[in-house]
């Protein structure tokens, strides 16, 4: 296969991937949310159990009418959606999924990337909150923006405590290094990087950028349709490349207790990952939006000092052994 | 001219024209927008010289944090939309002394450099950036690493609820 | 505060229903019929019986009716259910307004739909109709959860069954829609001066 | 403990998920309505006098009624007879508030509530119901419910009990006294 012809099917791959797996979750979203509350959730919408919801909201969001407030900054309102996708696009090109280069972009610095772009998914919200001229909106973009500059904090430091401990920056010599007792050894760090996690992807309980019950929308209270879309597709792609990082970093990524990693390594990835993102909205379903003041109080009092024991612990264990 | 001038040429074209934007658009918020084009440009051309830590770094410290920082305090003070008449941005010197820092800075280069060629090191990966950090440059670090620590102390001091008759707080 | 919709697509797209087939009509109508993110005007004691239709024993969400839309600009059906005063009439229809097309109003319980026990009140819109295009009315007071279930179907028919696909259809004025207008009175001649 | 409660919102909701949903699939499986629910007010013209008390006791005047009088002329009778015809009977039901009082007030019977709950319409117009529609309805009047086996029985069962109780317990000495109230006085 010609180098542009394989760039090709790779990035093919990633976008279908970065539009299927946000709907995947979404629907299972849905059902998840319907029987945890004793529900059924959707039925009618396509013939087996409501499968295709998803898909008549996008065909009802194409048909909606397009809405810009007179007062908002208008080219700035209409880019921010799609820069808000970019970043997950982004990342989703280097999560590997299995051994031997089952990934769309191999790079060696690959935590160091990821860490980096996805801390840009939050310009989009800035943009948004204030390019909107809405006073609920740009309340939303400043949460957000508080938010992720705590946030940002104890998600590199506990990135960076299963680098040291793999020394290496690369995801997929992450995995290789990885050894099934890191899940104690690691173990803080796991819990600090997902809770951060959610909170960068702004995800219950963390949502109060979004704050229906306060801020009727946020970041979102002005935008319709298709525009409004992406921003939901965003927030589920979130989902998934924070439930794949969590997978790859400190869940083993594709090694599996059975050692068939080389032929089936993809499967475990995936079951991973489809596990972690359940867990995602588990706790969506089961946990209130925290307050302002205590979601910054659990980052600075909880996750940071823990991110650092972790590292120190971390330095400790990789000195001794 | 390599695939690499090319690149170079286009993304210095588009970092020029959006810094020229940071400091001459009348819309305050988006100063700060294309700043982070400036700065992603910057990170690219980073990129195209195979310092890729760098350039990742740029991305995450400065779009992630400072630009970040930047546009929520912009936000949290006054953020109007549309034109603000009352920027008070002194042209002439404020062009002066870019131009002198722009002249001065190339001259610098030209006069270091003439026509050599140089080649590229290879890949600045994050060995290289450690190597370089903790062998020949580690006494710098630390004083940089010192200095970091006074200043947050600084901030924990300055920011502790002090006498009580001039925050006008109770503890 | 921007709510005035400044560009509006229903102009340019309301001639396309006659170039697309009618598969393609169809699927738009599916997507419009089983997408009705919901926007609860809960003003009385029929939002209570709307809030039952939401929770696990009747679950409007398996007919599509998702509760998920933060304000009025993410939803496509408006449920006015309660009592509409005139205090709150404005609100009402600044929010419809808001929406985006295409939108379909759900006028839920007596009070909505004509001002039910307060019809006679000073202070009470008698029926919502009167300043929004109410698609279906539901009656009752307040109408059983069951009751919603229904109209919402009803709604969805409608839905499918409507020619255009983008922007919404063509609603005539609610004014327009109701009444019939009322004839200026016939000038009567003075009456003879009594003698 | 501090996480035991956040440990107890997790395991509450993953046991509800994983039980059967108590969720009615209403348009595939008819619901259960409660006995007594209010549906529609069905009518039964063959009980209906025209007395005009319904319409006149409706606190939201739902109800109008237009009839008319013919005369019956009965063989033998000094005079003809006058009876009551109605013409029509029409409730608005975007106006009724479901009180329920014109059914109480019926004295003849021949108005009744009926579960009927699929009546949405997509014209307010089309929500005044005629005699025809309010006489299919009749069909879906469900048989009035059993008493209640724990509760209160009706006034006059408690009443006759009393007594009974009271005059087998006070039999041998006060045979005269009223077993009502007691207080002498019939």
């Amino acid at each position: 296969m010609p180098a542009w012809l394989d760039l090709v099917v790779r990035v093919l791959i990633v976008i279908i991937v970065i539009f299927v797996a946000p709907l995947v979750i979404g629907q299972t979203e849905h059902k998840v949310m319907a029987h945890m509350q004793g529900r059924l959730g959707p039925m009618y919408a396509g013939a087996y159990h409501g499968w295709a919801q998803l898909v008549a909201d996008a065909a009802k969001f194409i048909q909606k009418e397009d809405i810009t407030p007179r007062a908002a900054d208008r080219p700035v309102f209409k880019i921010a959606p799609v820069i808000s996708m970019l970043p997950y696009m982004i990342v989703v090109l280097v999560i590997p999924l299995g051994p031997g280069g089952l990934v769309a972009q191999k790079l060696d610095i690959g935590l160091f990337f990821v860490l980096a772009v996805f801390g840009l998914g939050v310009i989009a919200v800035l943009m948004a909150s204030w390019a909107s001229a809405n006073k609920f909106a740009l309340m939303g973009g400043l949460r957000a923006a508080a938010q992720l500059l705590g946030y940002e904090l104890p998600f590199v430091l506990a990135a960076a405590s299963v680098a040291m401990a793999a020394g290496t920056l690369s995801l997929s010599g992450i995995v290789e290094a990885w050894r099934p007792w890191w899940l104690i050894w690691q173990l803080p760090a796991l819990v600090v990087f997902f809770l951060a996690g959610l909170a960068e992807i702004r995800r219950t309980p963390f949502d109060m950028p979004i704050a229906d019950s306060e801020l009727v929308a946020g970041y979102l209270v002005e935008y319709t349709g298709l525009r409004y879309a992406f921003f939901m597709l965003a927030e589920y792609a979130g989902i998934f490349v924070i439930s794949a990082l969590t997978t790859v970093l400190f869940l083993g990524g594709w090694k599996g207790p059975f050692g068939l990693d080389t032929e089936l390594g993809w499967l475990w990835t995936l079951i991973k990952i489809a596990c972690v993102s359940f867990v995602v909205l588990w706790v969506r379903i089961a946990y209130p939006r925290l307050r302002e003041d205590q979601l910054q109080r659990l980052c600075w009092l909880g996750l940071v000092p823990a991110a650092l024991a972790q590292l120190v612990l971390t330095a400790g264990v990789k000195l001794a052994l | 001219m390599t695939v690499a001038d090319v690149l170079l040429i286009t993304i210095g074209a588009v970092v020029l024209g959006s810094a020229l934007l940071v400091v001459t658009t009348r819309h305050l918020v988006r100063a700060g927008l294309w700043l982070i084009v400036t700065l992603i440009g910057v990170a690219a051309a980073y990129l195209v010289l195979t310092a890729e830590m760098v350039a990742w770094v740029q991305i995450l410290l400065y779009l992630g944090a400072v630009v970040v920082l930047l546009l929520f305090a912009v936000m949290l003070t006054r953020a109007p939309i549309g034109v603000s008449d009352d920027l008070n941005r002194p042209r002439w010197p404020g062009a002066l002394v870019g131009l002198g820092a722009a002249g001065a800075l190339g001259a610098l280069l030209v006069n270091a450099y003439r026509w050599e060629k140089v080649e590229l090191p290879e890949a600045g990966t994050a060995e290289r950036i450690g190597e370089q950090v903790f062998q020949s440059w580690v006494l710098p670090f630390e004083l940089v690493g010192l200095l970091l620590l006074a200043a947050l102390i600084g901030a924990i001091v300055l920011s502790q609820p002090g006498d009580d008759s001039v925050s006008g707080r109770k503890k | 505060m921007g709510c005035e919709n400044q560009s509006r697509m229903v102009g340019h797209m309301a001639g396309l229903p006659n170039v697309v087939g009618e598969p393609i009509r169809f699927v738009l109508n599916w997507g419009r019929r089983y997408s009705l993110w919901v926007f609860n005007f809960g003003l009385a004691c029929c939002a209570i019986e709307f809030i039952a239709a939401s929770t696990g024993r009747h679950d409007f969400i398996r007919l599509g009716v998702i509760p998920f839309a933060h304000g009025p600009r993410q939803a496509d059906l408006m449920i006015v259910s309660g009592t509409v005063t005139d205090k709150m009439a404005p609100a009402l229809k600044r929010l419809y307004d808001q929406m985006a097309e295409p939108k379909y109003v759900i006028s839920f319980g007596s009070c909505a739909n004509c001002g039910g026990p307060y019809w006679d009140a000073y202070s009470v819109t008698k029926g919502v109709d009167q300043i929004i295009p109410v698609d279906v009315f539901v009656p009752g007071c307040p109408p059983r959860p069951e009751a919603l279930l229904h109209a919402i179907m009803k709604l969805q028919d409608k839905i499918a069954g409507e020619p255009a696909g983008f922007g919404g259809t063509n609603r005539s004025d609610p004014a327009v829609l109701m009444a019939e207008p009322v004839p200026a009175p016939a000038p009567v001649a003075a009456p003879a001066p009594v003698v | 403990m501090k996480g035991i409660g956040l440990a107890k919102g997790l395991a509450v909701t993953f046991k509800t998920m994983t039980r059967r949903s108590t969720t009615q699939q209403y348009p595939d499986v008819d619901p259960e309505l409660p006995p007594r629910s209010r549906g529609v007010i069905a009518h039964i013209e063959e009980n209906c006098t025209v007395c005009l008390l319904c319409a006149r006791e409706c606190p939201d005047w739902a109800i109008t009624i237009e009839s008319h009088k013919e005369e019956v002329i009965v063989p033998g009778a000094a005079r003809a007879r006058q009876r009551n015809v109605l013409d029509e009977f029409n409730i608005d039901f975007a106006l009724c508030m479901y009180c329920g009082i014109c059914v109480e007030v019926c004295p003849f019977g021949a108005l009744h509530w009926s579960p009927e709950f699929e009546y949405a319409e997509y014209d307010l117009r089309d929500l005044v119901h005629s005699r025809d529609r309010l006489r299919e309805w009749v069909m879906t009047v469900p048989p009035p419910p059993a008493h209640d086996r724990n509760g209160a029985g009706a006034k006059e069962e408690v009443v006759a009990e009393k007594a009974l109780a009271a005059a087998a317990a006070s039999a041998p000495s006060q045979v005269d006294a009223c077993p009502n109230d007691g207080s002498g006085r019939i």
